[in-house]
């Protein structure tokens, strides 16, 4: 077994993660690993204060497609890239600034497999993957939107199969 | 559990249970996440579920309506025509926002 | 002191590297960490059978040039990126195989500067600051040379000064 | 410690003591990685010191003359005909290879 897919309210240890994918082969050279933490401003909601502290997040989830789902984009990546190992771990519940939502984590050959392959998990985890984000700061709270630029990194890879 | 007649059709084949899921705004909108409806009728689709949803939840409804928000049976993407059987759950699904 | 780095025969951790960027600033949402590991086998030395498996690497540099060096790197990655912190660790001596050679990591606020950046800082470090590697295996020892695919990746920083 | 005289120039200024380091497979080469040299006159330069290593150390100084080889005085890229001075650290470094 060496992808690991979960959505979970429990926090994850990045060093434990990374040693699984440095010791999945002997050829794995490289490891790339991407966290994604609650910052404590949230500039893109429009009801809310850019400059107001946030309090929390709130993640829910699609249980079952959403897992279904993160699989796919990680069959999608191996169609492109030769990967070792992958993890994906996405938090859901109510989390607090500096608290981590998302871990992706890549064992390859070469850094630049591993570097494009968490990219692009991301980008895809982001605008495909069934999460919903709900920010509560200055007394309000919102949903967010999908970023244009998230649809735009999504775009790019369409355009570029080369590795 | 809540009746739902689409429109004056007449019902063809066996009446069947909906599961309908609303996610991010939409179940705000909705007053709850999930919520079960009783299909009198066999031509049920994720539209005319939308349509009948107006009648009570305008605002919901609306936001229904908007391009981006997708709808899915039994966690697959479908049209908004797609035909609906007895057990399907239909979820509505906005924008997401993980990550 | 938001920056590190490091030249060291001692291993380090990713846990504790992670904590120290994680911890920058409360804005810190996206942190990126690149491991390098030695693998089992090296296709690019010449003299020795790409399937020997490897004994070690011995890992040499110039003192004082490469911190420099390093240090100017770093700052060339922050005239194209906001980047809260930068950490680079590279061991030298003798090394075995699966044993970690190289760190990377990176927080930012967002997930596109972190990648792109601990991507420049590696391409950099790889064919600009003065590291020399020698493998031993199958009975030889060879001192490795530059990959083309390394001066590629570099050049291809060149042409594009977006973020 | 080795005198070093360049060719059949005449002296001029004070000799001075300039500090030779060879790198990844030039120090295999040269026997030794770092090896302190007596410049015996004033106008030495990479290239005169890479012109003197031929006499004594053939594979080396052809070595030397690879076009990726470069050089550095007291940590900095510099020309092969970058003047040195008493106290000059000359290091001549290989293609990197390292992360």
């Amino acid at each position: 077994m060496t992808d690991l897919v979960c959505v979970q309210t429990d926090d994850f240890d990045l060093a434990g993660e990374y040693r699984r994918l440095r010791d999945i082969s002997s050829r794995v050279g490289a490891v790339v690993t991407f966290c994604g933490l609650v910052r404590d401003f949230e500039s893109s909601a429009s009801d809310i204060d850019p400059d107001a502290p946030i309090n929390n997040l709130t993640l829910q989830h699609y249980p079952g497609m959403t897992e279904a789902l993160l699989a796919d984009i990680i069959a999608q990546a191996k169609t492109r890239w030769t990967l070792y190992g992958v993890t994906v771990i996405h938090r859901i519940g109510t989390l607090a600034p500096n608290d981590q939502i998302v871990f992706v984590g890549v064992a390859t050959e070469h850094r630049k497999q591993a570097f494009d392959a968490a990219q692009f998990l991301m980008d895809y985890l982001k605008t495909q993957a069934t999460f919903w984000k709900k920010v509560t700061a200055d007394g309000k709270e919102q949903w967010l939107d999908t970023k244009g630029s998230d649809n735009d990194a999504v775009a790019e890879w369409g355009k570029s199969r080369d590795d | 559990m809540v009746n739902l007649a689409f429109g004056k059709q007449t019902t063809q084949g066996l009446p069947g249970v909906i599961d309908l899921l609303f996610f991010g705004r939409l179940g705000d909108l909705a007053g709850e996440v999930d919520r079960s409806v009783s299909c009198i009728e066999s031509r049920a689709t994720p539209l005319a579920i939308r349509e009948w949803l107006a009648l009570d939840h305008q605002s919901l409804a609306k936001e229904l309506c908007e391009p981006q928000v997708l709808v899915s049976v039994n966690k697959m993407i479908v049209k908004w025509d797609q035909p609906l059987f007895d057990g399907d759950e239909v979820a509505f699904l906005p924008p997401v926002t993980g990550g």
